[in-house]
């Protein structure tokens, strides 16, 4: 294994993992936003409005993400959108992330005790009072580790930028080899997709170790002492 | 995205190349779920019984491939393998990544469904002195695997879908043979539409069974 | 049921109420007097939940009415059910306190939200409904500190803070231990001694014989019997009631 | 600048040019991550023409895939990214003159005998995804089995591997794997000339009139020339060299030509 | 504890056992006589079920001994553990049935599994037990189709198939509702009643009364008392075994 592969070019490797970060915190964010979204909607009692929501939900859903990312790129033109790489894959990511959020948020404001709900109409409280002060933080706690199982995976995703261009950590990986190959010879792939796959495994692990401690930040006060 | 909006007669003239793409995704898929499950139980076995050495590695092969992106483990795994001296095409080393990818889902989705089982359950087995791996046979994995089934055909589906990564290293699966075509002819939305009626039709169909297979088991289960 | 000469602070008539097919109430009648302290009884899936919590509003009713201090309240809005509701406590089985507030939130949050209280005036009110059930140091722990028997003190008193006229106990001991059950009977005595209405529905035969004015006997639906204590444990009018009676000794 | 500078180059005020960046010598990445390569080159002459400043080209990575979808959604304004003008495509992009031509060779195992393209018959021929080979192979060669790649790099490693039989490119594409690794030949197949063109927008007349003068001056001047030695040695050198500079065997023609 | 001339068939000395630092057994020292009734009884957390776990090899001791027919069998090896288990049913609170088998099949697993008895001998001994519990109907329903109550009664068939010598119960009506609770409590006593050794973790005091022939009281992982029904009803000994008799009725 030629190390030197690595550090010659770890300036390079950085900026690559710089768009990675940036892929994934955007997508992180957007995502959130739309499962908020969908996910209230999906709870509501207004029946058009749920069953609208669920089957957008189940669209992006059941259709690869892979496929999503081509869709997203090559098919924002026919809406009038200009994306580039970057662009489309934090779109397709934000979209797909979105409706399984929004599934995952749906199922924590369920997964609260329906006597809570009770307590608080027994106890004349607004429903809106609730609504936020109730079930919403009862809500958050559940559906953290959900959540950080969907955070991984949209980490994980942020290589299927580098199918349509976007030069994130694995395509910048490709370039290497490629650049590498083409000047020195040699077989690069197997080092420096070791060292990728090292760094995800490295950033995925700390993601892990982060949600722990947010559970553990959110779930002070309901676990038993 | 030229000529006509959509052009039927593209779709029509491009359907048996997409066939053929789809049927390598059934295949694929079909093989990799077996695999995949086969591997949760030999490894969830072998955490469950403590294999001293083996539960190490189980552990560290979970980890790993939960941790890293898909599409690394396959561009890895295609030029990897070799360097060890394993010659496999890009059909077979996809068929392993993937395999082994939704191996450690299904073996987690098992663990997940054996340390959530009532322990009364396995105390009621040894108190009738049940002998241990009769217990873990006859009554823990049963029992377990009717708990899991919905769990794993998440896990399923997933493998299936994400076969359509193997595009990356040239296994011509139906999102090859449409991207292939649209790198071709820049037909976007004709083939886009097949993808998306290609893979709706293999989820539904993937439901349809998974409904039937928890009813199947369920039967004389659930309240 | 005998006629009484003043007006009942709440009644029922023909109170009728299905779930899908199936029928739960078939025209209950009931009326509780100002003061009075109801048992509800009967076997399981009699419909002493449901009835208990369609007289809160909590489940909307097929037929029938209810009349609360001579008004009918069968249809109201929701909006003025819930002026009705903090009038009327109502404690459930499984101890409901909001596991992420404190126990001293979960006693002012309703009151002062829905500005019923001041801040100031509910929490004296808290500290003192706290000491009177023997928890005035548990202010600020939270509910999964505290044993069953305690979370369910703190359900009852959260349901006395809006000083209501009437208190509905929906088997507020059957999730607790035996041992820590007389503890919450007594604290329910204690409270609804003064003049309190209550309706209790339980299934603790000696906390019925002790403290019940009248029994009311559900079977499928109806109200099969309603009468003193002594007269339903020891001459129970029907034969679906002494089969019940004999079966819990 | 010029006086004739195309709507879209003065509305524009840059050079919007997409550019592989995995495929050297003609582009790609070094490593502070700035474009390099004979493309990269060319597409700064026209800058510095244009402008003045070479500085004003500005780079786009595409790939054989996205190429086109890049032109045509509008992120870059022209494509120099190896790609050969076909009638499929000419659907889609306009194309300018060729810059450069290739022959299209088969890449083999040393000591494996290979005459013509037929001789693949019923074994497994590696190109690359997009490239106008595997159309080419695809069509006129049905008993051939195609595997298609991504990358170059894959296809020379599946192809050391004995995944496969021959590897289908340019000869330009093929040469380094056979200047570097010496178990690597390229066989007597070749079959027809492939030419490279950079290509614009539907009907974007004024900037392919445009790039079609810089051609023909970049040819004059020796701007391709310095180019092409910068990037290359060798085997490799002398053919790239020929294929800017010189006229093709089969007496095609460099203008609008297409392959079929 | 009174010595008594025939040999115990279990006995215990100075068991203690501890989850982490909390010591859950501090010395327990029971002896019961083969043919026993025992009642066990003790407010929550006292270390009833612990104990009786620990007879069965469910829990590891951390000191003392268990003596079961004059062996000693402390430290067994597991294998060892499987055939002493054998020879005593243990029935606990929540319904253990198998889910995934039938009732016919839950009872002839284990005999059949582990060679104790023949696929028929053991198919006739289940009927024959299903018929004395009255669910001989019930033979090829699964464990869901069940109320709770009969579930319970197949978990106690299902351990007394092996027809063992000292039978276990934990709390064994402690899930069911208060109905069906007398009726399984019935079962118990008339499957005890000729001669077998049994031993119940109960807060059921009207069975204590009538069935046991020896209660066992345990406070803090000890036995405070032990005597029989009616000295421990009437006149416990101890102020602790008092108040708790007290908050039982
Ligand atoms: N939300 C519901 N949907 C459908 N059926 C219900 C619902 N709630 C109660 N039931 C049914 O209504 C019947 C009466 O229920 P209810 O809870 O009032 O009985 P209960 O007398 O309180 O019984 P328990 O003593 O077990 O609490 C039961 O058969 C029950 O299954
Ligand atoms: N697995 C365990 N780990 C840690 N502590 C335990 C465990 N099992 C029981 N304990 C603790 O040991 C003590 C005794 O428990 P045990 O279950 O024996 O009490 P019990 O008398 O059966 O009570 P109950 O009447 O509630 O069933 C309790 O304080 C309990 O919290
Ligand atoms: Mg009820
Ligand atoms: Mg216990």
């Amino acid at each position: 294994m030629s190390l030197h592969l690595i550090t010659d070019n770890a300036g390079f490797f950085l900026h690559a993992a710089r768009l990675s970060a940036f892929i994934f915190l955007m997508s992180v964010l957007c995502s959130t936003v739309i499962s908020l979204g969908f996910g209230g909607i999906a709870t509501s009692q207004i029946g058009f409005l749920r069953v609208g929501a669920r089957a957008i939900i189940e669209f992006f859903r059941d259709v690869p993400l892979i496929v999503s990312v081509f869709f997203v790129f090559f098919g924002a033109p026919m809406f009038g959108l200009q994306l580039g790489p970057v662009e489309a894959t934090i779109v397709s990511l934000s979209l797909w992330g979105g409706a399984n959020g929004a599934e995952i948020v749906r199922g924590g404001i369920c997964a609260v005790p329906r006597h809570q709900l009770e307590s608080c109409r027994a106890l004349g409280v607004r429903g809106i009072d609730a609504f936020f002060f109730i079930v919403v933080p009862q809500a958050i706690r559940p559906v953290i580790p959900a959540y950080a199982g969907l955070c991984t995976i949209l980490l994980q995703s942020t290589s299927l930028g580098a199918l349509i261009g976007a030069t994130e950590l694995l395509k910048g990986a490709q370039i290497v080899i490629e650049r590498s190959a083409y000047f020195h010879g040699g077989m690069p792939g197997i080092t420096v997709y070791t060292f990728i796959l090292l760094v995800y495994l490295a950033a995925g692990t700390l993601l892990m170790r982060g949600t722990r401690k947010l559970e553990k930040v959110f779930g002070a006060p309901v676990r038993r002492s | 995205m030229t000529g006509t909006f959509f052009d039927w007669h593209y779709l029509w003239d491009a359907t048996p190349l997409l066939l053929t793409g789809l049927r390598l995704t059934v295949v694929l898929a079909c093989a990799c779920i077996a695999a995949s499950i086969a591997i949760g139980y030999i490894g969830v076995t072998i955490l469950f019984l403590e294999v001293p050495v083996l539960r190490r590695l189980v552990r560290g092969y979970i980890a790993l491939f939960r941790s890293t992106p898909l599409l690394v483990q396959i561009f890895f795994f295609y030029f990897g393998l070799p360097e060890i001296g394993v010659r496999v095409d890009a059909l077979t080393s996809g068929i392993i990544v993937l395999s082994l990818w939704g191996g450690a889902y299904q073996l987690e989705n098992l663990r997940g469904a054996v340390d959530s089982l009532p322990r009364r359950l396995i105390e009621a087995a040894r108190s009738l002195g049940l002998h241990p791996l009769r217990t873990y046979c006859f009554i823990i994995l049963p029992v377990a695997t009717r708990t899991v089934v919905p769990a794993m055909m998440n896990t399923a589906v997933s493998t299936t879908k994400n076969s359509a990564l193997l595009t990356a290293i040239g296994v011509p699966e139906l999102t090859y043979v449409a991207m292939d075509n649209i790198a071709n002819s820049a037909r976007g939305l004709e083939n886009f539409f097949a993808l998306f009626v290609g893979y709706l039709i293999i989820v539904a169909v993937m439901s349809c069974m998974s409904s039937l297979v928890e009813a199947r088991l369920g039967r004389g289960f659930a309240r | 049921m005998p006629e009484t000469k003043e007006a009942p602070i709440i009644e029922t008539r023909a109170l009728r109420k299905s779930y899908g097919e199936l029928e739960v109430l078939r025209g209950v009648d009931l009326s509780v007097q100002a003061g009075e302290r109801i048992v509800v009884m009967g076997s399981s899936g009699s419909g002493k939940s449901t009835f208990i919590r369609c007289l809160n509003g909590l489940e909307k009713i097929a037929g029938g009415s209810i009349v609360y201090k001579g008004r009918d309240i069968t249809s109201l809005s929701e909006k003025a059910w819930r002026d009705v509701r903090r009038n009327m406590g109502m404690v459930f089985q499984d101890y409901s306190l909001f596991p992420h507030f404190t126990v001293l939130r979960n006693l002012c949050f309703a009151p002062v939200r829905e500005k019923v209280l001041s801040c100031e005036d509910a929490d004296t009110r808290a500290r003192a409904l706290l000491k009177r059930v023997g928890l005035y140091d548990k202010a600020d722990a939270y509910p999964a500190q505290l044993s069953g028997g305690q979370q369910q003190r703190i359900a009852i008193v959260r349901s006395m803070m809006m000083q209501p006229d009437v208190m509905l106990f929906d088997e507020p001991t059957s999730a607790l231990d035996p041992e820590t059950v007389s503890e919450v009977l007594a604290i329910i005595d204690d409270l609804t001694a003064d003049g309190l209405t209550s309706i209790v529905v339980t299934h603790e035969t000696g906390f019925a014989r002790r403290c019940a004015d009248r029994i009311v006997f559900m079977d499928q639906g109806t109200v099969l019997e309603s009468s003193p204590p002594d007269v339903f444990f020891d001459r129970p009018a029907t034969e679906r009631a002494r089969r019940f009676v004999a079966n819990h000794k | 600048a010029d006086a004739a500078l195309p709507e879209t180059l003065s509305h524009a005020g840059q050079l919007n040019v997409g550019v592989k960046c995995d495929a050297p010598p003609a582009a790609f990445l070094n490593a502070q991550g700035k474009p390099e390569g004979i493309d990269v080159d060319f597409a700064r002459y026209i800058a510095k023409n244009a402008f003045g400043d070479p500085g004003k080209a500005v780079f786009t990575c595409v790939t054989s895939a996205t190429r086109m979808q890049m032109l045509i959604s509008g992120k870059v304004d022209l494509v120099i990214a190896t790609m050969s003008p076909t009638d499929e495509r000419k659907r889609v992009v306009d194309f300018a003159d060729s810059t450069n031509w290739g022959a299209s060779g088969v890449l083999v195992r040393r000591g494996e005998q290979y005459n013509k393209l037929e001789d693949f018959n019923g074994k497994t021929l590696l190109s690359m995804k997009g490239g106008w080979q595997a159309q080419y192979v695809r069509k006129n060669y049905p008993d051939i089995h195609l595997v298609l790649l991504d990358s170059m790099n894959d296809a020379i490693t599946a192809l050391q591997q004995h995944r496969a039989d021959g590897l289908t490119e340019d000869v330009k594409a093929l040469l380094p794997a056979v200047a570097r690794d010496p178990d690597m030949q390229l066989s007597n197949v070749s079959f027809g000339i492939s030419w490279g063109a950079p290509a614009v927008r539907r009907g974007d007349d004024g900037l392919r009139n445009y790039v079609n003068r810089m051609i023909a001056q970049a040819r004059q001047d020796g701007t391709f020339e310095q180019a092409v030695k910068k990037f290359t040695s060798g085997r490799l050198q002398e053919a790239v060299l020929n294929g800017y500079l010189t006229a093709p065997p089969d007496g095609s023609s460099s203008v609008n030509t297409v392959l079929r």
